[in-house]
């Protein structure tokens, strides 16, 4: 669908209140775990204490001989027949033969409480064979390493390598021999990154009902609720549509609640005992036994000439994504060097299977380790060639068709803007303190678009409702109301927005790869236009005329000219206030898996203080300037680059997942799982650009996860500055950067 | 089960409920009093989700026990608002976008509420302070620190 | 006939070609020919592979047009969060 | 779990003396409810100390000491301007404790029972000389705070026996304290590494130290070579050097998800040098 030509806007480019605003304030919005129901248990899971061993016996005997204990379910509860990526997930859900890291579930108990069921769950008596674990990516594709799952590989790995490797990837073109050959300076490093968490404040959350008819109902956190329905129908073997699901308000996903870890275990509770049942999963089980990041061990060479040109560049990331195939090897090496224009280009990517959990989206995934590896070395390689940051990546910058790395031209993108506006920004010029260093990186994320369904009502008083399918997670229902005021003219308070239930529409991805914006405002949009067309037929049969003689404009029906008649236009609330004796209701509906999303590039600046003595580094100041293509409510879109800045200074520089030699987790608390709190961080300041997406009617460009991928390298960068060394590895903790000042390397 | 019976005040209300001894006072709360405004992130006291008032002072309801609450005073995000008349603090959460999900925008509220009755006219340091055992992973705490100044300003101003 | 650019990785499943040249009026139907003129592409395909048609990433849009002279890409599959 | 409500000592010391499974004493129960709620410890008994009369109250004794009951919250202790004005380092080692919301129930004795050799309001306490009153079955005793930890999550403490206030010592002409610890974070974290230096000067001439460390030991310990390398000294970089030797030769961490050995040792230096200088400043009266 193309751009309008439409530039000045009424309603888009506001700042209305959120709809949701009110009761979100008030204590009265109901997410995951704020459902009740008459008769409802509760669920306690019991979780493997191993990183890696064989089931030998499981005895419930006792857990169910406990009063008020109502059903134990394992895995012999639920589909037997899986293949493939159902497969994978039933495992996830619910080991089977082996428990393959510490928190894999083993079994579940309900009960007429949540004490009686955690009671219960400790009196389930598992019996375990230890077998050996391992936890690290290079350790656990070496030889000799243990094997998570013989067979796992498919057809893209190459002979030779460790089972444990179970997808590969190469691609690239030119010849970087002779591209590294024609450089004035190359570098090469050795990266690495630790698996983080999406760090979402809600923990997963459900309410199930299902009865022995099949059918059933679930309410749950998500952020796409047909995702839920597919993949709980498939692992309890039941009919898709028969199961309604309803998403609750959402409290933080990142791409974390894109998959499902309990609600198919409350279901087959709620099976078992006949009655609803309720799951929450605790802190420590969500950092254990949901689905946090891949980790990843990476290497990047690039060359460049003295005037900035790049002539060459090549990567190779190996990845872990915990004991299932999925790490998310592919993005990382699309997205490498996607922000630069290069004629010898080569990638290299392995998916590696470890003892941890499997691995879920979390933000650009993929993206911002392979931004940290190769925005680092275009670091380097301007300080070693004395060349300006910017000015190097302006050298190199894609724009509208130039070649990717990965293959397709670009459409019209935002990279040249956001570095000029960079550039421009005080900051960029900003005098530094002593001990400070400033770091800049860009990154991009490719954003999506994906199955959609909304619909649109109008109401007697010519009011709107409009429903859709992709869960609102930070503001979409205001973006929302925004376009559908817009595109009816009609005022923004006017349109109720809600996300409705499986039942209420057509399959609906989730609200993930940035889309919801793109893709349910689209379909929104053009759920409105449809409206407005049978809106003006209505006017138009009033009035006698043909219906393209009808001219829809500010909220009501005008005929289009004079020759069209004089009447006296009708606005939607006199046509809805009689469309039961017109034709009956006026809806408007919309269908598609739009693909004219426009990918979104941005670049950061941040200032990194460190104590010269203890290693400490203390962020700042901090810039965001990205490329919104039209940003809808100028707020949330300033709070989406903001949270992506926050998440990336986290990742960068003390969250990680830390295992013990036994692959137990040790950080599983968020004392220790440590994401930035207000006062580790400075104001972000943020730049909007406006480069419009040519694929959208109103030019939007999904924002949510580019924010993200800048902030590792900006924040290596800083602080290889502040003290002099490269920093390669993260987290940049406060004890590698006193090894490196201290000179004694940074392990 | 060995359940004890507690009376306490909630928002100015009197509310029984029978406790067991290992209930915290979030659990009673959201399960017994039917007040879900307290969410819970953590269960450990280091998100601030749960956060209430005990006899005035900022607590973690995830570290109260049920049966703690006996004759307290507890104030909760339920009773923040006057009526339909929201607190200036609630009011310019939404004008600001100060909340994205909005998980933990309840604990925000009673801990800044708590603030500014003690501090009216925090500096920014000040609030990142008092804040930080009230984790928010979605707006990077920008919009949040604007939004409590500005009412500090606001309410000094008498606007 | 429509020039489908492969990425180097699957080069060994149709005898060492970087780009396939078939006959084609939309995405299913280069996906279709490919398999038939180069079978080992099937287990790839299967598997989920994006298309990018003139710059455009159209995923598993199998009803969309391909042009003689259109420029056309098989990526691996994209994953958002 | 059965929940008591003590109304005395007598009564609470009796309940936990005649206990057959687990007991905890609660006060702030910022700990215990944690480990209940991780499974760590789930007692039998619990009983609540806060219904005694008296352990909420912070008093300034006629000649000058202080006794803190041992149900003060942290949040109590930073609004009493005199206990500031006496003992910063004391009171900031307990600001330094969780978040606002932990502030409004965590306490002293409690921090001193945890037994975490990282707890922040220990140092502090032990630099300051500071003693408890424990009651037992057997009749009552006053201990130094050094003594009641003995390693990670144990005390000295016998069945039965229970910490019943706190007692910090006159603060006296021209002294001054001060507690520094490293986190990675800004707030919510576990000590790294915990200093606290209380000194007294005569003039520019430091008369007396203690110097205390946590996180760097199995329990936190009083640094005799430390207080010795500022004894007599002007806070010139030589006592200086001579601090952050002594401090760092005292340390005898482990490495964890929260530090390695080299750090710690290292860092215990940096802060015992800051945390004198503070110190030092607040003796001479530049606060």
């Amino acid at each position: 669908m193309a751009l309008d030509s439409k530039t000045e806007f009424k309603y888009i480019g506001t700042r209305p209140d959120r709809p949701d605003g009110m009761d979100k304030v008030t204590g009265k919005a109901r997410y995951g775990a704020d459902a009740y129901a008459p008769g409802m248990l509760h669920g306690a899971v019991v979780r493997s204490p191993h990183a890696h061993a064989k089931i030998v016996k499981i005895d419930a005997s006792k857990a169910l001989a406990m009063k008020g204990v109502k059903a134990v379910v394992t895995r012999a509860d639920f589909a037997t027949d899986l293949e493939g990526e159902d497969w994978d997930l039933l495992e996830n859900t619910i080991a089977g033969e082996k428990t393959l890291y510490d928190g894999h579930a083993v079994a579940a108990v309900a009960a007429t409480s949540a004490l009686i069921a955690k009671d219960a769950a400790k009196l389930v008596e598992v019996e375990y064979e230890i077998l050996p674990c391992v936890t690290d990516v290079d350790a656990a594709m070496a030889d000799g390493a243990p094997v998570i799952r013989d067979g796992a590989a498919d057809h893209s790995v190459p002979e030779g390598l460790h089972p444990n490797v179970v997808r590969y990837t190469e691609f690239g073109r030119g010849d970087v021999e002779a591209g590294f050959a024609a450089a004035d300076l190359v570098v090469e490093r050795d990266f690495k990154t630790e698996a983080v968490h999406q760090g979402y404040i809600e923990p997963h959350a459900c309410l199930a009902n299902l009865g022995a008819d099949g059918k059933g109902e679930l309410w749950c956190c998500t952020q796409g609720h047909w995702f839920v329905r597919r993949m709980c129908t498939a692992l309890l073997g039941l009919e898709t549509t028969q199961l309604r699901v309803t998403a609750s308000e959402i409290g933080g996903g990142f791409g974390g609640k894109t998959t499902v870890f309990i609600d198919p275990i409350a279901l087959a509770l709620s099976r078992a005992a006949g009655k609803p049942v309720k799951l929450v999963m605790s802190r420590s089980e969500v950092l254990k036994a949901s689905g946090p990041t891949s980790s990843a061990s990476m290497n990047v060479k690039m060359g460049m000439t003295k005037d900035g040109k790049l002539t060459a560049a090549t990567a190779v990331f190996r990845m872990q994504g915990g004991a299932f195939p999925g790490a998310p090897m592919d993005m990382t090496t699309m997205l490498a060097f996607s922000c630069y224009d290069l004629d010898n280009v080569h990638h290299e990517g392995f998916d590696v299977m470890t003892n941890r959990p499997k691995q879920a989206a979390y933000r650009a995934p993929g993206a911002p380790m392979g931004a940290f590896a190769v925005e680092s070395v275009m670091d380097e390689l301007c300080q070693g060639l004395g060349l300006d940051p910017i000015d190097a990546r302006l050298t190199n910058a894609v724009k509208e068709g130039t070649k990717s790395s990965f293959g397709p031209r670009y459409k019209a993108v935002g990279l040249i803007e956001t570095l000029e506006a960079a550039k421009a920004h005080p900051h960029y010029s900003a005098p530094l303190a002593e001990n400070t260093g400033r770091g800049i990186a860009s990154g991009y994320w490719m954003n999506w678009g994906g199955e959609t369904s909304t619909s649109l009502a109008i109401g007697e008083d010519g009011t709107v409702q409009v429903g859709v399918g992709t869960p609102d997670i930070g503001g979409s229902r205001a973006s929302m109301a925004l376009m559908a005021a817009e595109t009816l003219g009609i005022p923004y308070e006017n349109v109720r927005v809600d996300v409705v239930d499986t039942a209420s529409l057509g399959v609906n991805e989730p609200s993930h790869g940035s889309r919801a914006t793109y893709a349910s405002g689209l379909a929104v949009i053009e759920s409105a236009r449809e409206a407005i067309t049978k809106l003006s037929k209505r006017a138009a049969d009033k009035w006698g005329i043909d219906a393209e003689a009808v001219e829809w404009r500010d909220g009501a029906a005008h005929p289009s000219g004079p020759n069209a008649g004089d009447f006296t236009p009708l606005s939607i609330a006199d046509i809805a206030g009689e469309m039961g004796s017109t034709g009956g209701p006026i809806t408007g509906h919309h269908d598609a898996s739009p693909t004219g999303f426009g990918g979104s590039f941005g670049t950061h600046i941040v200032d990194v203080h460190v104590d010269p003595d203890t290693g400490k580094s203390t962020v700042v100041r901090y810039t965001v300037v990205q490329d919104a293509g039209k940003a809808i409510h100028p707020s949330y879109v300033e709070g989406q680059f903001q949270g992506g800045a926050a998440q990336g200074i986290g990742w960068a520089l003390n969250e990680e997942y830390i295992y013990d030699d036994d692959g137990r987790l040790q950080n599983d608390v968020f004392l220790d799982y440590r994401i930035p709190v207000a006062s580790d961080l400075p104001m972000i300041d943020t730049v909007i650009v406006e480069v419009p997406n040519p694929g959208h009617p109103y030019g939007v460009r999904g924002v949510g996860e580019t924010g993200i991928t800048p902030p590792l390298p900006a924040v290596a960068c800083a602080i290889s500055h502040a003290i002099g060394h490269r920093m390669t590895r993260l987290p940049i903790s406060p004890p590698r950067v006193l090894r490196a000042i201290q000179g004694k390397g940074i392990s | 089960m060995t359940q004890v019976h507690v009376t306490t005040t909630v928002n100015g209300d009197e509310v029984e409920f029978l406790a067991d001894p290992r209930e915290t006072l979030l659990d009673c709360l959201r399960d017994k009093v039917g007040m879900t405004g307290a969410k819970e992130g953590c269960g450990t006291g280091d998100c601030g989700a749960c956060s209430v008032t005990l006899d005035g002072r900022l607590v973690c309801s995830c570290l109260v026990l049920g049966v703690e609450a006996e004759g307290k005073d507890i104030g909760t995000i339920e009773g923040m608002a006057d009526g339909d008349d929201l607190h200036p603090l609630q009011a310019k959460f939404i004008e600001y976008a100060a909340l994205q999900c909005g998980i933990c925008t309840p604990g925000i509220l009673v801990a800044t509420e708590a603030l500014l009755k003690k501090s009216p006219d925090p500096s920014e340091e000040e609030v990142r302070y008092w804040l930080a055992g009230n984790l928010c992973r979605c707006t990077g705490y920008d919009k949040i620190i604007r939004a409590v100044l500005d009412t500090a300003r606001d309410l000094r101003e008498g606007v | 006939m429509v020039e489908v650019n492969l990425w180097s990785g699957l080069r060994r499943f149709a005898d060492g070609q970087e780009a396939v040249e078939v006959e084609a009026k939309t995405v299913a139907e280069v996906l279709q020919k490919l398999v038939e003129a180069h079978p080992g592409l099937d287990p790839v395909i299967k598997a989920g592979v994006s298309v990018a048609v003139d710059g455009e990433i159209v995923q598993r849009a199998l009803n969309h047009p391909v042009q003689p002279d259109s420029e056309v890409f098989l990526l691996q599959q994209f994953r958002g969060g | 779990m059965k929940y008591h409500t003590p109304a005395t000592f007598e009564d609470a010391v009796g309940i936990a003396a005649n206990a057959t499974g687990v007991t905890r004493f609660l006060a702030g129960g910022t700990d215990v409810l944690v480990q209940l709620r991780a499974d760590i410890v789930t007692p039998d008994d619990l009983i609540d100390v806060k219904h005694i009369p008296g352990v909420r109250d912070m008093t300034q004794n006629p000649d000058g000491s202080w006794t803190i009951g041992v149900a003060v919250a942290g949040a109590e202790m930073t609004e009493n301007p005199a206990l500031i004005a006496d003992w910063p380092g004391v009171v900031e080692g307990m600001d330094l404790i969780g978040s606002t919301q932990v502030q409004g129930r965590a306490t002293l004795t409690g921090n001193l029972c945890n037994g975490s050799p990282a707890g922040d309001a220990v140092p502090g306490m032990i630099a300051a000389g500071a003693s408890v009153s424990v009651t037992g079955p057997d009749g009552s005793r006053e201990v130094a705070v050094e003594d009641i930890p003995t390693g990670p999550g144990r005390t000295s403490l016998a069945k039965g026996e229970m910490v019943t206030a706190v007692h910090l010592p006159a603060r006296g002409q021209n002294g001054g304290d001060a507690y520094l610890r490293f986190i990675p974070r800004t707030e919510m974290d576990i000590a790294v590494v915990g200093c606290a230096v209380n000194l007294r000067v005569d003039g520019d001439t430091i008369t007396e130290a203690r110097v205390a460390l946590g996180a760097v030991a199995p329990t936190a310990r009083l640094v005799e070579d430390a207080a010795t390398a500022l004894i007599g000294s002007k806070l010139d970089d030589a006592a200086l050097e001579a601090l952050a030797a002594a401090a760092s030769a005292a340390c005898n961490p482990i490495d964890d998800k929260r530090g390695t050995i080299e750090f710690r040792t290292h860092v215990a230096g940096v802060l015992a040098q800051r945390a004198a200088k503070i110190a030092y400043a607040r003796a001479r009266g530049e606060k």
